[in-house]
């Protein structure tokens, strides 16, 4: 082992860092650490100039170890380890001492800060001076991609993708595509969600490289970037492409349940066509739901309806995966604003969809049997907590569809009364004309504060109680019908989507995405990407934008047709193992096996099925498996660093 | 396979040449600055993690010089496009830098020894600069330029020309180790063909003199946001000290007025989407750097949308005491102190109200640099008008030319970077003959 | 025992833990300096001879810090290993006569920044009741 | 300032209403407190013009009838100037008072008058023109041709007592609903400033009104324009109660008739201006000319310019010596003053001045006027 020459190169973050710890004395302080050669501090290290001190500090002192004590390895370990690299030396000998989050951040006293910043230097020196060179893996990349969630996201992500030339795999749970801009009416005052889904359609139709599977689930993802293997379970349509939609099966089918393709507003029985234009356009069979009587089977003249259809498993090859599962809608409480409680009281969602012309009313604004005279939306149901069951972050989207439909009603009803009853109108960018327009269609805003409103069901009609904040006074504004603008929350199954995929969610319930801002549209985990709702609240327009920018992400990854994979995975020291097998039983991924070497057992890891977590490293009783980048060394010399102690080996 | 070429040079132009580039495009990426950046160069946080805006376009900036087909052509404008999709012929006119960057290592000797002192646009103003200068010290690619207008060697003032027998001063070109100044340098022209085209010239700060009622200008301490967000940050004029320009104290009491040129039929109907969460987070430092400061935002909504934002929100109200006082205000100023004394009606208590400040910010609204050579179709409030936003979200009425960021509209910095990693997709897909130009399929 | 500043080593998992000191550093939480975080890619590689050396070099207290089972790992089961492994080492610290407060076995997600805070919080009072460590080690029969 | 515990019911039809008088751009307002923040009274007066406007927005009907704000306005433009909706809220205040007015009206009149369309408005002005013209010439031509005979111009106090009578029931008309506006005004509001104070707080409030205006082009001429007509007016009334109190003095021919023509002159123009800068609408007239053209708007001026316009001519053709034509010119006068007091005065824009009055007395006593 050549004698470590180590740099030390201390960030002041702008005033992140230099703000409470003293830059200046941790930087003298680790010259004294035993083979630190140069030490240094600069005020911003991940910029150019800064990754500069490092390339010609390398090349002058002949450094063979980098420590960079700066932020989190999750902003900028790969931009440090490719600014060493480029200087000649192995990107893996670098070292990163995270003295922000952990530190200036987090303690106020200079004093205690300063001395803390020091020791974690001292840790990531000691661990510096056990680091070895690692050469990184290659492996083949599937030129393929599994788009998880079949709407607007999940449409533009495959159909990008398919552009590329990628074979994409279109898994939606639900017996069509489309999702929920289908069924929403007008998206802005002169498109129609629908319009759009349909023209979406087309363009698929005409993809011989997307392949749809509906009314599917992914029940299992392993592998790695570049080489996943899912397994999709295709559940049973009943129904099959002979369909000619003619409906008599609709007529005898004895189940009917609520019709969650017009939000509830309507009926319909177990087997059913989703909506007009559905793709795959034919009827299905609602599994959870169908007593299997055979009525349908039976009245079916093209012969197209067969129970005995079982659910079969796919299994899949792919490059990446895009998710976009999107979102599902807030479901207020029996009893929340009188939700439940009288018919007058709908949802936006089923507001909506009412006014798309293809609605069960054929967009006419029918509610509780009539069309009302004064009506009122009361924003902010289910989010930024004005309500028990709400959460604390703004579903962005119900202030700009509220006022959408606002103007509709007013276009269509003028002489009916129409309040928007709201805490603060979100219509942010262009939208903001949305607001001006409904002022101009005479629709009413009110707004409360912290008292948030309240709905009285009495025999002479509903009213709605606020404690006006313009005005600082109670007012009851006599009403014919309520429409609830429920937000957006992640959606009900997403624990099954954390336990196959591995992603994970942030402090709201939605998808993290590994930086907000440096790799918006990618999870944590290498190969994965996220579009639409799964990361948060978002409008048609920015779903499909982040669409296209996840497939721009993956064709990044797949473009080269060969992934880098990270060395940091186990590795057998033969003369040391005894073959005692305990790591094979450890391994999560069944990446180790047992061989013989000129007679004896030894372990052997296969370095393509190794995903680095270095369980085996902690269960092998003789220390032959060491986890790399994480060795037995490296940790031992990082815990007695903690107290100025050195690991003798 | 062809290349692409990229209009500006900011977070979102970054973004997107560093996609193409990963999928071994070659990008030309045109700035008329003398360094990328844009404006979250000027940043000093970033909401709603407060992480500092450096460290998440530094990175970025430093990543540009490691791709070989990355070109960067900076101190640039576009003169003319023509052409179509899949083969555009572009002119662009390569204003001079008088220094021969090939040569220049950015040392900096040049801008100490340069006499004449000019403010620092990069400091809004508030600092000066040398004639001769480099944007700011990350700046990517590091290189001096000569500010042509007052280096009174290229434009020496009247008096002293007559006077002069040779040619004035030189004393950069004496000082420079690498003899990198170049005096005679002149505009040349760049001719390039490239496949696809990506506008991301974002935008500017809608001038604040156009409301005289605020009074910006006439009172010394009426700042706008991104002067004070300079005087905040590290690498300011002040390096994050906050004065006040009239007489260098520490401030008591900051004031924000939102929508200052936004949500208004007489400047821009459009609201600009990023100053509420700016306001925020700029109280939010206020108070980090001086602790004991009281800051009230002047709002008409306060529009947190996004992810994090209204916790970010309520931290600031609980954590920082940041009060938020819904009304529009009048600003006057009190000549004695040179405070401000601000009118308004407190829409909650229907009460007219004045308040002294030592300090106001205006949150001004977005102006897009939309007025570019190429004859693209504008929408309302002059965003540059997407073909169709639903089904193609960022592509301009000419087929193959794609737009991002705030010139397509007003949005904050995840949104353009989300943007821009979408057109480097359609972008790529035209440069790389994958597919001809998606005509429109459906009329 | 007013002034003693106890300290404690902490492994943290890189996915979750590790991820929520992060969080708790951007939202600017504070909590006590006392303590010293290594990043490992999983609790299932913490192995019980660092806790150990940990102890004999002074550690007042050592905390070990993974993702939720059942389903949050990263790698599957590797929390189910650590925490099949420190439940025994938990008895072979008593046999060493070392307070079971002084090593805590958590699940902290990526989300939960200010449950961090709070484990730290905890654990600096309850060590600063117990007292430094060397002071009352003797072998236990 | 806050509201009780109990609720206010609201009348969700009342912005109607103040659509049709001319409040059309009310619900585009969005309740920012930019007007009362930019209006050179608000600080003076304490009182907010945005809540009044809220109020409407709602329908909030007993607040409204009782809020002062909008007769405290001047129409100084500046608010409209700097809404950031273009809501013009000089606009809505004017229809605000034109509802409230309506309101006050005891008779219910007031509101077909207000709300009528222009042409009803002038049909209905020509009828009663044309009564009291058959009325006057049916019953006094006679007179007339007699007294012009004389060659002497001799104010025939006959010839006024139909307009004394007239005058008096406009009067009777007028002053139940002045009384209901002071009661809607003042109610659940406390009187704190003594009267005398009041009286001194009103007098410094208008002085610092037309100081601060002066320096404003276009708001010194309305300023100019309303002073003119109030010195006409003003005028006008002290020669009537001093004919009838003290005829003598029209002996003295050169003061009275200079009064008289200077009286008449100045409400020609006063009222002229405005009509013809309305009529024209050019480019370079304030907006204000362009935007306050609602029926009301033009009715208070077309009644008042011929009663002016005969008030000059009674005095010229008398000093050309055209005796009968002087005649005819005062007996036209008081035609069309009849229709002027039955209609404007009693029910139309000009019941403004009471109201305003009122609601600067409530104000003052109130504690509304800041005073300082």
């Amino acid at each position: 082992m050549t004698e470590p020459r180590i740099g030390v190169y201390v960030c002041h973050c702008g005033f992140n860092i230099a703000g409470t710890v003293d830059v200046k004395k941790v930087a003298e302080y680790a010259k004294t650490l035993p083979n630190v050669v140069v030490a240094r501090d600069y005020v911003f290290m991940c910029s150019e100039p800064g990754q500069d001190l490092i390339k010609q500090d390398i090349k002058e002192h002949n450094l063979n170890r980098v420590v960079v004590a700066s932020c989190s390895p999750s902003l900028h370990e790969v931009t440090f380890r490719t600014a060493v690299a480029e200087a000649g030396l192995n990107k893996y000998l670098m070292e990163m001492a995270n003295i922000r989050e952990h530190c200036s951040w987090v303690h106020h006293d200079k004093e205690k800060a300063t001395e803390k910043a020091k020791e974690i230097v001292r840790m990531a020196v000691a661990k510096a001076r056990y680091l070895d060179p690692l050469e990184e893996l290659e492996v083949k990349a599937e030129q393929s991609a599994l788009v998880l969630g079949g709407g607007v996201a999940g449409l533009r992500a495959a159909l990008e993708l398919a552009n590329y030339g990628l074979q994409v795999y279109l898994v939606e749970k639900s017996p069509t595509i489309g999702g929920k801009a289908a069924l929403i009416g007008y998206v802005d005052p002169k498109t129609k969600g629908a319009e759009i889904v349909s023209k979406m359609f087309e363009l698929i139709k005409e993809c011989p490289r997307i392949h749809i599977f509906t009314n599917s689930e992914l029940i299992q993802l392993s592998g790695f970037a570049g080489n996943y293997t899912a397994k999709i379970r295709v559940n049973p349509r009943y129904v099959t492409e002979k369909c000619t939609l003619c409906g008599e099966c609709e007529e005898v089918c004895p189940i009917e349940i609520s019709n969650e393709y017009n939000f509830g507003l309507n009926k319909r029985k177990a087997i059913f066509l989703p909506f007009n234009n559905a793709y795959p356009p034919y009827y299905a069979i609602d599994h959870r739901v169908c007593v299997k009587c055979g009525e349908c089977e039976k009245v079916c003249r093209f012969g197209a309806i067969n129970l005995k259809q079982e659910p079969k498993i796919v299994e899949l090859k792919v490059g990446a995966l895009v998710i976009a599962t999107g979102y599902d809608p807030y479901r207020p409480f029996k009893g929340e604003y009188g939700y439940g409680l009288h018919e007058s009281i709908i949802t936006l969602f089923q507001l909506a969809r009412m006014l798309d012309p293809e609605s069960p009313t054929k967009g006419e604004l029918i509610i509780g049997g009539k069309i009302p005279k004064s009506i009122a939306f009361i924003q902010c149901v289910g989010s930024r907590n004005t309500t028990p069951g709400a959460k604390e972050y703004c579903s962005r989207m119900c202030c700009t569809t509220a006022i959408n439909n606002a103007i509709k009603i007013k276009e269509k009803y003028p002489d009916t009364n129409v309040y928007i009853i709201y805490k603060d109108i979100m219509t942010y960018g262009s939208d903001e004309s949305l607001y001006e327009e409904a002022g101009k269609k005479l629709v009413q805003f009110v707004k409360f504060e912290d008292k948030i409103p309240r709905v009285l069901i009495t025999p002479e009609g509903l009213f709605i109680e606020v404690f006006e904040y313009t005005i600082q006074e109670n007012i009851r504004i006599p009403v014919d019908a309520i429409v609830l603008s429920i937000g957006m929350l992640p959606p009900r199954d997403i624990e099954e989507l954390i336990a196959v995929t591995r992603v994970s969610c942030g402090g709201e319930g939605f998808v993290r995405e590994a930086h907000l801002k440096l790799a918006p549209v990618e999870a944590p985990t290498k190969g994965i990407f996220l579009a639409g709702c799964i990361t948060g609240p978002k409008n048609i327009l920015e779903s499909i934008r982040m669409g296209s920018a996840a497939a721009a992400k993956a064709m990044s990854l797949l473009s080269k047709g060969k992934i880098t994979i990270e060395p940091m995975i186990a590795q057998v020291n033969e003369e040391k193992c005894s073959g005692c097998a305990i790591c094979v039983g450890v391994c999560p991924y069944s990446a180790i096996s047992i061989k013989n070497v000129n007679g004896d057992r030894v372990a052997y890891v296969e370095k393509a099925l190794c995903m680095g977590c270095g369980t085996c490293n902690a269960a092998c009783p003789s220390g032959a498996m060491q986890h790399l980048g994480f060795k037995d060394v490296q940790l031992l010399a990082q815990t007695r660093a903690v107290f100025g102690g050195e690991v003798n080996v | 396979m062809s290349s692409v070429l990229i209009v500006g040079g900011g977070v979102a132009g970054i973004q997107a040449a560093l996609d193409l580039a990963e999928q071994g495009i070659e990008v030309y990426l045109v700035d008329k600055a003398p360094s990328v950046g844009g404006k979250m160069a000027y940043l000093d946080k970033t909401f709603p993690t407060l992480d500092c805006a450096s460290c998440i376009l530094a990175p970025k900036m430093a990543a540009l010089l490691r791709y070989p087909n990355i070109k960067l052509i900076m101190n640039s404008e576009v003169l003319e496009v023509s052409g179509r999709a899949g083969n555009f012929r572009v002119k662009i006119l390569k204003k001079p830098t008088y220094v021969d960057w090939s040569k220049c290592n950015g040392c900096g000797v040049c801008t100490e020894k340069c006499p004449t002192k000019v403010p620092n646009e990069y400091n809004m103003g508030l600092s000066q600069r040398r004639a001769i200068y480099i944007m700011f010290p990350q700046a990517v690619p590091k290189r001096a330029i000569i500010d042509a207008e007052h280096c009174i060697r290229l434009n020496p003032p009247p008096k002293a020309k007559e006077k002069a027998k040779g040619p004035l001063c030189g004393v950069c070109e004496r000082n420079c180790p690498t003899k990198a100044i170049r005096y005679d340098q002149q505009p040349e022209i760049i001719d390039l063909n490239v496949a696809a085209i990506i506008i991301a010239t974002g935008m500017e700060l809608y001038d604040p003199k156009n409301l005289p009622e605020l009074g910006y200008g006439k009172h010394q301490n009426v700042y706008t946001n991104l002067e004070f967000e300079r005087l905040v940050s590290a690498t300011g004029p002040t390096n994050g000290e906050i004065v006040r320009k009239s007489d260098g104290k520490h401030p008591r009491k900051i004031a924000w007025i939102q929508c200052v040129g936004s949500r208004d039929v007489r400047f821009n109907h459009y609201c600009s989407a990023y100053c509420c969460m700016a306001a925020t987070k700029q109280a939010i430092l206020a108070k980090e750097h001086l602790p004991n400061v009281e800051c009230t935002v002047y709002y008409m909504d306060i529009r947190a949308f996004g992810k994090g934002f209204n916790e970010f929100l309520e931290r600031a109200k609980k954590e920082f005491g940041v009060r938020y006082i819904r009304g529009k205000v009048r600003i006057d100023e009190i000549p004695e102190s040179k405070n401000l004394k601000i009118v308004y009606e407190d829409t909650a208590e229907s009460y007219l109200k004045t308040e002294e400040y030592d300090m106001v910010v205006l949150s001004m609204a977005v102006t897009p640099n939309s007025k570019l050579s190429i004859p693209l179709e504008l929408a309302e409030g002059g965003f540059i008008k997407l073909k169709n936003p639903y089904l193609d979200p960022v592509s301009t009425t000419i087929e193959g030319i794609f737009v991002v960021g705030a010139v397509a509209g007003a949005k904050d910095i995840p949104d353009s970077v989300t943007e821009a990693s979408a057109a480097a997709a359609r972008a790529a897909l035209i440069a790389k003959r994958l597919a001809c130009p998606t005509p429109e399929v459906v009329k | 025992m007013s002034d003693f500043e106890p300290k404690i080593v902490v492994y943290a998992c890189n996915w979750c833990t590790y991820a929520a000191t992060d969080l708790a550093g951007t939202s600017r939480m504070s909590y006590p300096e006392n303590v010293r975080i290594i990043r490992v890619m999983c609790s299932g590689r913490v192995d019980p001879q660092f806790v150990l050396q940990a102890f004999a070099d002074g550690a007042d207290g050592v905390i070990v810090a993974g993702c939720h089972p059942p389903a949050d790992c990263h790698y599957l089961e590797g929390n189910y290993k650590a925490y099949r492994r420190f439940e025994l080492f938990r008895k072979l610290l008593e046999s060493f006569g070392i307070e079971k407060e002084r090593f805590r076995l958590e699940w902290i997600s990526a989300a939960e920044a200010s449950r961090w805070v709070q484990v730290v919080n905890e654990m600096v009072a309850e060590l600063k009741k117990l007292g430094p460590l060397k002071k009352n080690l003797e072998v236990k029969e | 300032m806050a509201g009780g515990s109990e609720f206010i019911s609201i009348n969700p039809s009342l912005n109607r209403e103040v659509f049709k008088l001319g409040g059309k751009s009310l619900l585009e307002c969005y309740q920012c407190g930019s007007c009362t923040a930019v209006c050179p009274l608000a600080e003076e007066l304490n009182v907010s013009f945005r809540r009044a406007i809220r109020y409407t927005q709602l329908g909030v009907e007993e607040k409204i009838l009782g809020d002062i704000s909008p007769w405290s306005c001047n129409l100084h433009g500046d608010c409209t100037d700097s809404c950031p909706r273009g809501a013009s809220p000089s606009e809505i205040l004017a229809a605000i008072r034109r509802y409230q007015a309506n309101k006050y009206d005891w008779t219910g009149l007031a509101r077909w008058w207000n709300n009528s369309s222009l042409t009803a408005k002038i049909l209905t002005y020509l009828a009663f023109f044309a009564i009291s013209l058959l009325f006057y010439f049916g019953i006094y031509w006679q007179k007339i041709l007699q007294f012009a005979s004389t060659g002497k111009l001799v104010i025939l106090s006959e010839l006024l007592i139909p307009v004394v009578a007239v005058f008096v029931v406009a009067l009777v008309i007028l002053a139940p609903s002045g009384y209901r506006a002071y009661r809607f005004m003042i109610k659940d509001k406390k009187k704190e400033v003594g009267f005398f104070k009041s009286l001194k707080l009103i007098a410094n409030f208008f002085i610092k009104l037309e100081t601060e205006s002066m320096g404003v082009p276009h708001k010194r001429d309305r300023i100019l324009e309303h002073v003119l007509i109030l010195v006409g007016l003003g005028l006008f009334i002290l020669l009537a109660i001093i004919y009838l109190v003290f005829p003598k003095f029209f002996e003295f021919e050169i003061i009275s008739k200079a009064l008289i023509y200077i009286a008449s002159l100045s409400l020609l123009i006063g009222v002229g201006s405005p009509l013809t800068k309305r009529l024209m609408a050019s480019e370079k007239t304030h907006w204000y000319y362009k935007k306050f053209r609602h029926p009301t708007d033009w009715m208070s001026l077309i009644t008042l310019f011929p009663v002016a316009l005969m008030a000059l001519l009674v005095f010229v053709f008398y000093d050309l010596s055209m005796i009968l034509y002087a005649y005819i010119a005062f007996a036209l006068l008081l035609i069309f003053l009849i229709p002027f007091l039955l209609l404007e005065f009693a029910f139309g824009k000009h019941t403004h001045w009471l109201y305003k009055i009122i609601a600067y007395y409530v104000g003052a006593r109130t504690g509304y006027f800041r005073g300082d």
